[in-house]
């Protein structure tokens, strides 16, 4: 048997709609298989997986306190993307800006006005976009591709920082352990309700999502990035500048990555620590694209990705089954939903084995 | 020799071939003919085993056979020129063609294989070079000594002059003749109906997937198949007075020098030129001589050092980007249509915001600086655009890419004709478009120039270059030539001046 | 009382053969030895996802919770307020905000005295080498007592550092004790979780320490004695404590005497080699010996310590200086 | 020269698996195919490789369970992106995520064992020759056939019809497919190749370089081994100088830390404060000094413009459904 497709006239709005759920039920049924083979009841698994995360107020403060940095990050890689530049280094640009947003509460703890957190929110954008400007300045001048360096960069920023927390930025009070000193009421992101931990980090995500939505649909600007991205030529004729399209699309996804960096860092850390992410600058590389680079999709997938954390966790605990098996669940589930998507613009048939060219 | 009997072939619901029969003997030149989007390249693909038919059978010397892919075809004896080359850039000319080869050819001789063929039949080419390289036209050479290679009894050419120059196409012809004499077969198509009165001994009529009429061409006038093709009259462009231009000069050049940006580009020497009111001045010459280059330096996509370099209406503007070029009421209509001036995957709407932006912000961008698109307005444009130039498409707000190439130059034409701009470059504007359109598109050129506009219209196709220029300029080697009126100057002295004898 | 559950947090996976597999290999003595239900999270970042799994731990119903990374400490801290009625144990630790948390280590750098004894009395070329992962007062806590240990046996003994800045990474820390050896060391030894440089080092022909486990499966004619993270003791006797009600909150620096750290036999030495590592041992274990008691020289050749003196346990914790004799600069 | 060779020796270790991946993502990326999980198809090939030979016993089936066990993984990569066209960036970081727990669940059992070697083969005669003699000729088997691979595949891409036809695929496949080349079946040999080649470099991980298995213990060598191909712009002979470059840069920041630098003293004045100045830098910034220095000699490379434009593969990345 073989498989063809056969292109749509026009995406199907029917299947845009549908892919995701199909790509839930391909999962279910898979999970039952896995399951099953681990001697576990499949139902009881999938609830854990699934559901549980989502029944309890506490961990539902989790699960967005997790979506946060995965969407901050990914809604600012999917207009890059969208434009055509390959930055893979947000995780890179993450840290620079959780460096950059830590100078205050670090190297003047005791400054605690109104303007500190806003001002702090600013300086690791601005850090953020600066480690940004790097590869799009490589790849402007010298045509250096961006994949290569964003991706070194992140290596470089790491250990920058891993310098830092254990030289001079090291809390004093700390017996010499990397960490910096804890930040103070005025430097930490409050939290948004009284139910729970989430801080307003998960506001910053949802006003990058709604700007970015509204830039990439409706705004000229956003037409600007799609221009350039599908046909780079064109985007000529138009009368836009690919380089400075290069440069605002790293910045942007940087400034994002710096945002999502300072908001785990002033929200859920509270301290500079030699690793600030478990690398949601990669993992948001995969939201962008579950996402489809539509910012609204982008946190729908974001939501989805936490929860698949969220699920593997409480999987661990009360069914006893590893790390390992949430990983490879992650994996199945990411593969379905990237699957599933064909349909959208495809229609798929299978062929009994004929023979072809 | 090739018998075609009842075909069909269908994409979805589409039936690009319904029941399509056909003979070609032995020794002759066969055309086959139709608008754009009547079947014409589906069929051949079909007989080249690219694709494979619904329905229908194809017999070869007397014998059905099956073609169930390229390679089966050409060892069968079928070679194809195809429309959109299938040529790999970053290849050489030597491993272009050794793709196309059976296993049987050491690919340390085809280099030099080629270079004998090519010599051979006139198409000289140097096998080192990469196709990257190479001029359209070059690139045409490369394909037709690549099927040549393979020693075929029928050659499929689809549209093959459609990227020549008169001189270049000649070469062809001869090579045709030479291959006819042979007792090869050549299945030809061709919007170019004069080239296909002149050689063709048969003509089949494809229209909307069916066979409509089968006629001997040399029997007929231009005017009598293009008839049949479309199914009514296509009639003449109309031009009145042509010569009394003497409108003040909106678009001059002066000295423009442009080095080559890359790689691949050409440079640009001491261009002058001064456009007035009311005239359309023709730009010929063998493609890869600067053309895109010279639009590209008119449209401020490329940008001078220069401000006085370039003037739009009397503002210096050869520092100023496209967008501002516009604002000067320049209108720009590039060669390439998917990828340049259109984007393949936005839809005609959007492909009206791609040019207009900066000229129309006032009613396409509202809320100030945030810019945003004012989907109402455009898409009212859009339609107003499609019925003035009857651009045919399905659905209300198609993909570009979802239009047949006619129809989406109709609507680039009518996008920037819309603006009623004072400066119009035009490059290709009937490429690979049919007689109708083409017809149609012309017609529309004349008429801005005649409302008081300036044209520059960039076109290869020299027929074209006579029927709507006031005055004509050649370019060749990065030299643009003096333009002269197109009354008095002659083909001949235009296809010498495109073979390098540039003034100045 | 009801059936006490017992969990444990991990900041790497439970393959690592290093940290994580030592504590998790603490969790299953005590699960077999006391019959307790146990659970435990692997490979949890430290920072925002340590707090979450912390607390899914406490909502989960588990009576005693075991955080083993350091970075844990304010997440650990943070939950306990929230969950008084849990038991919470944060490893290599010194913040205890609420009395329902503990804090606990093992006092390696006893070990790494006697290797550094061993090393000496072993070495030809008198220098010895030493992968290092991470500059915390952990691991220069381990470089100075070993330096010590040597020293004490060969006052010119030299010791090489190589920081990794890894916990865990086989190929990069093979490729350090390569360059160690080739740098003129004859002795490795290593704060860094993998066996590669015990691999290497048997490859090579020269003498090595296990670290964390018993690495002699991976050079049997290499290990001369390994120090073993030995947790299932302390582990054991907490929970206990904790179904008992005679848990409390307190700090517990446990070596020798303790059986904290733990000494893999030793092999691969001559004979006196092996008794006076074996007395070391004995007089640390009882008490008569304290790897960082006067005179101590720094590195920069300023007193640390004056004969009589030894050091205070909050220059320790936080210890970030060289003694004398150690060939390298510590980032500052 | 004896710790000359020492050296040299522990680089082309470091160099050997780095090499070996990046050639198969050449070979993949070159067909047009952009495989982002050669991280999760590494250490699948460390798992697998390890596996088999405590099985076996033996080390050279162990590296050939990695290479099946690499090939067999890229084939679930191969047929989301080719057969349904799915977008590639994105699964070839899922295929990271899932190569990433399968081997941590299939290496459970694994975990502490002393692993079996893969003894380094010595050729006599040629062994003796001064200088190159030990670095080149009494290596491990793994190391051989890299260098083996290296100019097969140059030969392969540039003297073979099977190579052009792969460089066309990667080229145009839209032209490829209309002078009836396979698109789809040339693009999955060329990603199970790759797959092929991730595995080997895994099992040299997990039998050569520290024979053992621990989860993770790739550390990010398959990123290096992608960005390699970026940097070789798509040209086998400087995925050599790449991998090389990048393991002496990382050998080199460990010597600088372990050096006596008073054993030095016999050095020019000059020379010798400067390694005293970069003995002084922190080790932090010696670590990031590999990834520093690939950057610096990418942009260098970047500025002849037109081979890399001729070596870029123009539909890298972009899926591809034939007509019918
Ligand atoms: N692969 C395809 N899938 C779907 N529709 C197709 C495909 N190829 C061609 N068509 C449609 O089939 C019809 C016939 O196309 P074809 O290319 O044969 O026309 P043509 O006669 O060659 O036109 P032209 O003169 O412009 O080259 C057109 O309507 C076209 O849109
Ligand atoms: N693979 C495909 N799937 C769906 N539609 C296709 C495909 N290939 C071509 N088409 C459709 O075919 C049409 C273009 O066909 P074709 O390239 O023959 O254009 P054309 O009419 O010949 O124009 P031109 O002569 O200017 O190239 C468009 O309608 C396009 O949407
Ligand atoms: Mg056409
Ligand atoms: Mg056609």
């Amino acid at each position: 048997m073989r498989i063809e497709l056969e292109r749509r006239a026009a995406h199907s709005v029917v299947f845009s709609a549908l892919s995701p759920f199909i790509a839930l039920g391909l999962t279910l049924v898979a999970g039952i298989i896995l399951f099953s083979a681990l001697g576990l009841n499949p139902a009881t698994a999938l609830f854990t997986y699934f559901i549980e995360p989502l029944t309890e107020v506490w961990s539902l403060h989790e699960l967005i306190i997790k979506a946060t940095p995965l969407i901050l990050i990914a809604v600012g890689l999917s207009v890059c993307f969208s434009s055509g530049n390959w930055n893979i280094g947000a995780e890179g640009q993450l840290v620079m800006g959780a460096i950059a947003g830590s100078i205050l509460p670090i190297l003047f703890p005791d400054q605690a006005g109104f303007w500190v957190l806003p001002l702090m929110l600013v300086m690791a954008m601005a850090g953020g976009a600066g480690w940004a400007a790097i590869p799009a300045y490589l790849k402007n001048r010298f045509g250096a591709n961006e994949i290569l360096t964003s991706l070194m960069l992140v290596y470089v920023a790491q250990l920058f920082l891993d310098w830092l927390v254990r030289g001079h930025w090291r809390n004093p009070a700390g017996y010499n352990f990397p960490e910096s000193r804890t930040y103070t009421d005025g430097q930490i992101l409050p939290e948004m309700f009284s139910s729970g931990p989430a801080h307003y980090g998960a506001l910053l995500a949802l006003i990058a999502v709604i700007i970015a939505w509204f830039m990439m649909g409706k705004t000229i600007k956003g037409f600007q990035v799609k221009v350039i991205g599908q046909a780079p030529r064109a985007g000529r004729f138009a009368g836009f500048s690919a380089r400075k399209m290069t440069l605002a699309a790293f910045l942007i996804s940087g400034a994002l990555a710096g945002l999502a960096g300072i908001s785990e860092v002033a929200g859920a850390i509270q301290q500079l620590r030699p690793v600030v992410s478990p690398g949601y600058g990669f993992a948001a590389i995969i939201v962008a694209f579950l996402g489809r680079l539509n910012p609204l999709g982008v946190m729908a997938a974001g939501l989805i990705l936490a929860l698949s954390y969220l699920g593997g966790e409480a999987a661990q605990i009360s069914l006893g089954i590893s790390d390992k098996v949430g990983r490879v669940f992650q994996g199945v589930l990411l593969f379905f939903v990237l699957a599933s998507d064909t349909l959208i613009h495809y229609r798929i048939k299978f062929i009994s084995s004929r023979k072809h060219a | 020799m090739l018998e075609v009997q009842a075909i069909t072939k269908k994409f979805g619901d589409l039936v690009a071939n319904d029941s399509v029969s056909l003979e070609v003997s032995k020794g002759e030149i066969h055309a086959l003919l139709g608008e754009n989007g009547a079947g014409k390249s589906t069929l051949v693909k079909m007989l080249y085993g690219s694709l494979q038919p619904d329905g229908g059978e194809i017999l070869w010397h007397g014998k059905p056979i099956e073609i169930p892919s390229p390679s089966q075809a050409r060892s069968t004896g079928i070679g194809m020129v195809f429309q959109h080359f299938s040529l790999f850039d970053s290849l050489s000319v030597a491993e272009n063609i050794a793709l196309s080869l059976g296993k049987e050819n050491d690919i340390r001789d085809i280099g030099e294989k080629a270079r004998q063929v090519s010599e051979e039949y006139g198409l000289p080419l140097q096998p080192d070079t990469i196709i990257g390289d190479m001029s359209v036209g070059e690139r045409q050479r490369v394909e037709i000594v690549r099927c040549l290679l393979q020693d075929p009894e029928l050659i499929i050419l689809d549209e093959p002059t459609s990227v020549l120059t008169p001189q270049e196409a000649d070469a062809l012809f001869e090579t045709l003749e030479r291959l006819r004499s042979e007792g090869r077969s050549i299945l030809y198509i061709s919007h170019r109906l004069d080239e296909v009165q002149k050689m063709c001994d048969h003509a089949t009529i494809l229209r909307h997937g069916k066979v409509v009429g089968e006629c001997t061409p040399a029997d007929e006038t231009a005017a009598s198949l293009a008839n049949l093709m479309v199914g009514a009259d296509v009639g003449d462009v109309t031009r009145t007075g042509r010569g009394e231009v003497t409108g003040e000069a909106l678009l001059e050049l002066h000295n423009v020098n442009q080095e080559a940006a890359s790689p691949f580009a050409m440079e640009l020497t001491d261009i002058n030129l001064s456009v007035r009111a009311g005239e359309v001045v023709g730009v010929a010459g063998v493609a890869g001589n600067g053309q895109s280059e010279f639009f590209d330096v008119l449209s401020g996509e490329t940008t001078s050092s220069d401000n006085a370099s370039v003037r739009y209406n009397g503002h210096e503007c050869g520092s100023m980007g496209i967008t501002a070029r516009r604002r000067l009421g320049g209108a720009f209509v590039a060669e390439e249509r998917l990828g340049h001036s259109a984007v393949p995957d936005l839809s005609l709407s959007e492909n009206l915001i791609l040019a207009r932006h900066g000229s129309d912000s006032k009613s396409f961008l509202g809320m100030g600086p945030l810019g945003v698109i004012q989907n109402g307005v455009i898409k009212s444009v859009t339609k107003r655009i499609c019925e003035e130039m009857d651009v045919r498409k399905s659905g209300e707000d198609p993909d570009a890419s979802a239009l047949s190439g006619g129809n989406l130059q109709k609507f680039i034409m009518g996008r920037e004709l819309d603006r009623k701009p004072s400066i119009l470059v035009v490059n290709q504007p009937t490429w690979g478009v049919d007689a109708g359109a083409a017809q149609k598109i012309r017609q529309a050129v004349i008429d801005l120039a005649r409302a008081g506009s300036a044209v520059v219209v960039i076109s290869q196709d020299l027929d074209e270059i006579m029927e709507i220029s006031d005055r004509i300029a050649v370019m060749s080697d990065g030299h643009l030539s003096k333009p002269e009126d197109a009354e008095s100057i002659t083909r001949e002295e235009i296809g010498l001046k495109m073979g390098g004898l540039h003034d100045g | 009382s009801a059936a006490t559950k017992a969990c444990f947090v991990y900041v790497g996976p439970t393959g690592d053969f290093g940290w994580s597999y030592q504590h998790d290999e603490g969790r299953k003595a005590a699960e077999k030895a006391l019959g307790i239900e146990t659970a435990f999270l692997e490979s949890v970042p430290e920072g925002a996802d340590a707090g979450r799994a912390i607390e899914r731990f406490a909502r989960s119903g588990c009576n005693i919770i075991f955080t083993t990374s350091f970075g844990y400490m304010d997440a650990t801290n943070k939950v306990a307020k929230k969950f008084p009625k849990v038991k919470f144990e944060h490893a290599t630790g010194y913040k205890r905000d609420s009395d329902n948390v503990s804090t606990y280590s093992s006092k390696f750098y006893e070990g790494r005295y006697v290797i550094g004894q061993i090393a000496a009395k072993m070495s030809k070329t008198g220098v010895a080498g030493y992968i290092a992962s991470f500059p915390i007062p952990e691991v220069v806590r381990g470089i100075n007592a070993f330096t010590l240990g040597a020293q004490s046996v060969n006052p010119d003994f030299k010791l090489k550092v190589i920081w990794v800045n890894t916990w865990f990474d086989p190929g990069k820390e093979s490729d350090a004790a390569k360059t160690l050896i080739d740098q003129g060391a004859d002795i490795l030894t290593q704060h860094t979780d993998s066996t590669a440089p015990m691999q290497v080092a048997a490859e090579r022909g020269v003498h090595a320490f296990g670290q964390a486990s018993d690495q002699i499966k991976f050079g049997p004619k290499t290990q001369m004695t390994a120090i073993i993270d030995n947790w299932a003791d302390y582990y054991i006797r907490r929970i206990k404590a904790a179904m008992d009600g005679t848990w409390e909150s307190k700090d517990t620096w446990g070596g020798m005497d303790a059986e904290m750290v733990h000494m893999a036999p030793i092999t691969n030495v001559p004979g006196d080699v092996k008794s006076m590592a074996e007395a070391t041992m004995a007089k640390i274990k009882a008490g008569d010996l304290n790897p960082f008691a006067g005179p101590i020289t720094k590195q920069d050749g300023s007193v640390w310590l004056k004969a009589g003196e030894s050091a205070e346990i909050g220059t320790l914790l936080g210890m970030n200086f060289y003694v004398k004799g150690v060939d390298d600069k510590l980032p500052q | 020269m004896e710790m000359t060779e020492a050296i040299l020796l522990t680089i082309f270790t470091a160099a050997t698996p780095l090499m070996i991946a990046a050639l198969g993502e050449l070979v993949t990326e070159r067909s047009g195919v952009l495989n982002l999980g050669v991280e999760g198809m590494m250490i699948m090939g460390a798992v697998a490789g390890f596996a088999s030979a405590q099985i076996t016993g033996d080390p050279y089936l162990g590296a050939l369970g990695g290479i099946v066990a690499g090939m067999l993984f890229s084939l679930l990569f191969a047929f989301l992106t080719i057969n349904l066209v799915a977008n590639q960036v994105a699964t070839g970081l899922a295929l990271t995520i899932l190569g990433l727990g399968l081997s941590g669940l299939i290496g459970e059992a694994y975990v502490g064992q002393p692993g079996v070697k893969m003894l380094p083969i010595v050729i006599p005669g040629l062994s003796q020759l001064p200088l190159v003699g030990k670095l080149l000729f009494s290596q491990d088997a793994i190391f051989y056939f890299s260098i083996a691979l290296l100019i097969a595949i140059n030969w392969f891409l540039f003297k073979t019809r099977a190579g052009l036809t792969l460089r066309s695929v990667g080229d145009n496949h839209t032209s490829a497919h209309s002078l009836g080349i396979d698109v789809i079946k040339i693009r999955y040999l060329a990603v199970m190749f790759g797959g092929a080649c991730s595995g080997l470099a895994g099992a040299h991980l997990a039998l050569v370089y520290v024979p053992q298995w621990v989860e993770g213990m790739t550390a990010g060598r398959g990123w290096i081994a992608l960005a390699l191909v970026v940097f070789a712009s798509w040209r086998p002979w400087r995925i050599l100088m790449g991998a090389y470059l990048f393991g002496a840069v990382t050998i080199a920041q460990l010597h600088i830390q372990a050096i006596d630098i008073n054993s030095l003293s016999f050095l020019p004045s000059g020379l010798f404060y400067l390694t005293g100045l970069i003995k002084s830098i922190p080790s932090q910034f010696l670590s990031a000094l590999p990834y520093v220095a690939t950057i610096v000699v990418l942009v260098i490379i970047s500025k002849n413009r037109r081979l890399t434009l001729i070596n870029t593969p123009a539909s890298l990345g972009k899926g591809f459904v034939p007509d019918r």
